[in-house]
């Protein structure tokens, strides 16, 4: 069965994207994106440190051919701030692919909307393939995919929190609204939230710091990858309904009695 | 010489020097770098026609790690 | 890294118990149990049907090189009825491992806290390794460890409703309690329950309803699969801790400035 | 002649016939399969020293599908 | 419209039922239970200071004429110490009700379930009103009713946890299944626990820490009477049923358009 | 204790608003209103059926002595519409309050973020006294209140929906960081949805369909009168903290024993 | 005579009348009515200085019901 | 003397003194109070007609605050 995550026409097979931040060293890291089967990961664009302009980067340990890169906008607080990183990301990078985030607010780092909503269609515009990191705000991610965005991309609770996903009604109707894959970001912790949200039907989830940050990242990478596949296996195989009541598991007819009471 | 702002610290460079060769005077690894330039993004097959001019803002760029 | 489940001294690498009931058809069965990595499946013990004394059983299906065999008491109102059951299991199965379940409400199918205790105590004493189905009361299921159950099985919702794991914080308090493996049992519908159930620290699942009723048995079968070894890894990996506010995954220092405004 | 419970319906039977001729009558398969006597669990072996009087109830039985 | 509780034959206007244990001072208490309307207090019985036999107890503090006393066997881990302090409690407070409470479990102060059953009907049979505190189990909840019981008192969550009411969904069973009242308690923390409580079909709650450890328990008691009062009526004056779309609560048509453009 | 509600400068001593729309009969909605103690009632602007230009309106069964008016931009989906709208409910009604409902999505009636931002400064600068209805975006409801907003109305799930309040955690750090009064808005089934709204620091609620579809909306103003008042006492009196682990409500010392045993 | 659309629907009416005379035809109760007047709201004091024109769009507008 | 254990602690008291007197040792105050005797509850009309003994156990207990 081919099940391909197509984003912008180009194929996944892995539905997690993981971020390079927050490790506490680079072998973790290589260690944790080998075992978590990702084909995307996501850097962030700063300034050269000029008193050591020769210091290897991010991307010095990043095998190319196994790793799309997935530039980011972190850190940038207005539009015009977004556009320029996004830029200098697509020129550092060589992709047209930038995760878009634009945020004023450092303490729970949530995004602006209206801004978001205004630096995706310049980006659009100018030729990027824009995944937007938004609030799980269902009318805002439809109009972004109006405006042109390849993903949409809702977060589950604030960024590093570990809190899980506390937007899942708002990600299902978003789910249930896009036509375009919606990837589920910020705030998972345990590879369940990542099963939780593929089977809602989100296409994708990224993940950084509950891999990173995990005692053995390595082990944690591997266990996103086997909730990722589970949770999309479950949406593809179709879960059972909810129901009020119980229905037994075994017949309840011709039970054997110890003396033959019942009959 | 001329003052520039480069990575939003201030910096003097030699009178009408291009932005490669005074980007060849950090001996950077141009390898995963990006330059903008006034708040523009410059393509590096064009730092050899840009010549810096006093207050000139320079922004020098890597990847790192990141979410 | 050996990472086995034990019970009773008997070794288990998956950690995924599957019930044999409700599947639309032996094939049905066969590919889900094999999907599922499982090596303990349920059975229950009926009546043999006097007019067609030579039809095959559940057990004329299963390999018992592969799979080794759970009988059950479901269908058991009584504590009576359960000894009886239990006994007529061991005496079809050749295994001292039962499924106790006392049962006396058809409509949710809930336990019978103090019936299951009653009924345990005395299958112990006859060298039963006794699984009770409970209620998720930390105190019964701490009653039912020191009688000398081999495992206790607290519900998630009851069973084949698919509501999920309702009893989290119970649950959470019988596995930081327990010192014979915990086993979360009924509801669960997804992987993903079964997954959060790992990592609270659970050491296996019981699955019925959810594989055998999904639209696609075999898919769902494989992603449980997954689901469990997601869940189980993470719980060794060490997850994050839940805070109030973010924390950033990409560096907040050294931001790019179009114009450099902010150093 | 004498009256069985089985499998909770009522039943005839000849005189003095043991547990294992009974069964045979059905052409029970005994694999997979055990016996309730009067409420205890017979072990196959034993089926021939049992023999069944009137009013005996017998429960017949194999394992099914069960979660 | 009158609409009293009813145990055991006793009416009660009140539907709040205050517990006297942890308040900072006596003023706080006689304020706090004052303002709750509440007319049955809970209070535990417990060894003479025979080096100080006259100091006053709390009976001195609690106006009989407006609370009735409803006495708990608080601190028994077992049947026998149950029975005795249950007795005893009669003896003080000259009432046959008695709150249930047999709590082995020092961490959690969980109930345990078969000692409750026991000593429950070993007091019913001593012709007690008994209101048994019990793990929020809908069969052990149908037992104690079977064997007398007046009342049954599911807990919410840990005594004194302020974490809410855990087990809505099996409040909400043993509610439905009950000919007593049921009474929620335990870990309740604000009124809207209460409320919900009460709108679930809950006949009463009873409420402790929430009010005695408020900062200005006062206050706190008038906002349980408060929301006692509203989760009721709100039961009486039936809910809207949950919809999974939204229904415009402003009529749809005939919106004035700025250009005629829509008609 | 003056503890009133100030919107633009404006007291009120009721935190409760309350919808005119969807009750069964202009008797319920004159009861419902009188019942819930609101000082503050939603209108929708129509066009006016031109056939029959003197049947009686809304506002016609509203004492204005007693009751607000706050005409709401229901049914507008575009920033122009809304900007017209308000005005006729401006010139219709005399006041300067507006409720702004910018809202293109008919299934969920979810509000589009950007446009609200745009429609409420524009307003704003024109005078009106601002309250906009939004998704519980905490960044979106931080820059309405920097464009001059009175208030700002984050719903607690689809209107009408009668799910509650999904947003706990959104509406949380709404509060957090409002200098504005937050009223929650939509979604609102019971009081206890009320009162948990204002027990976590929202300074008031909207509620409409849950008391209008009511089975006797009468009773149901009532008791989210009650549970309003309950939610508020409750902030003000300082609830206890959530603790992980059990506090014993009553003393755990000089428990009487039978035998003694225990000393 | 001129074609109005008034309310979404086309109507007549009399060459050269004004908003206030030509609101008097439906006999209106002014009370709790707001007139928009090609997307522009017309104060009531200004309803007779508005001469009607072929073409022109009223919204005649009254308080309902609403959340 | 006799030793009796009250309130789970050794005490010592006159040979042949029933209750009633051994409580008013305590200057208790009665209201509110209840006694178990060896592990009955004694009813207060009672008190006088129970001669303690070595080795009874007593337990004199008042109603505190408690939930």
């Amino acid at each position: 069965m081919s099940d391909d995550l197509v984003i912008a026409g180009k194929h996944f097979t892995s539905r997690l994207i993981v971020g390079t931040g927050r490790y506490r060293s680079m072998e973790d890291q290589v260690e944790a994106l080998e075992a978590s089967g990702t084909q995307m990961v996501t850097v962030a664009i700063r300034r050269l440190d000029l008193d050591n302009p020769n210091e290897k980067t991010i991307l010095d340990y990043i095998d190319p051919d196994k790793y799309n890169i997935l530039p980011n906008t972190a850190g940038c607080q207005t539009v015009e701030e977004a556009l320029f990183v996004a830029r200098l990301g697509r020129e550092v990078t060589g992709t047209d692919f930038v995760k878009l985030e634009v945020i004023p607010d450092p303490k729970y780092l949530f995004p602006d909307p209206a801004a978001t909503l205004e630096a995706a269609e310049k980006l659009v515009n100018d030729g990027f393939v824009v995944m937007p990191y938004i609030h799980a705000d269902p009318v805002l991610a439809k109009r972004l995919e109006d405006v042109g965005c390849a993903t949409v991309m809702p977060l589950g609770s604030a960024i590093g929190s570990g809190q899980g996903i506390h937007t899942v009604e708002e990600v299902r109707i978003i789910i249930e609204q896009a036509n375009v894959p919606v990837v589920v970001d910020a705030g998972l912790a345990v590879p369940s939230d990542a099963s939780k949200a593929l089977e809602l039907g989100a296409e994708a989830v990224l993940v950084n710091t509950a891999i990173a940050q995990a005692e053995n990242p390595g082990l944690m990478g591997e266990a996103f990858k086997n909730g990722v596949e589970a949770g999309r296996k479950a949406y593809l195989a179709g879960r059972i309904p909810v129901r009020a009541y119980a229905q037994a598991s075994s017949p309840t007819a011709d039970v054997p009695q110890p003396a033959s009471a019942r009959s | 010489m001329i003052n520039l702002m480069v990575n939003g610290k201030p910096r003097e460079a030699e009178d009408d020097i291009n932005l490669e060769k005074y980007l060849a005077t950090f001996d950077v690894n141009l390898r995963f770098v990006a330059v903008g330039y006034n708040g523009e993004v410059i393509k590096k097959e064009n730092f050899s026609g840009i010549t810096l001019s006093n207050g000139d803002a320079l922004e020098i760029v890597r990847p790192v790690g990141g979410g």
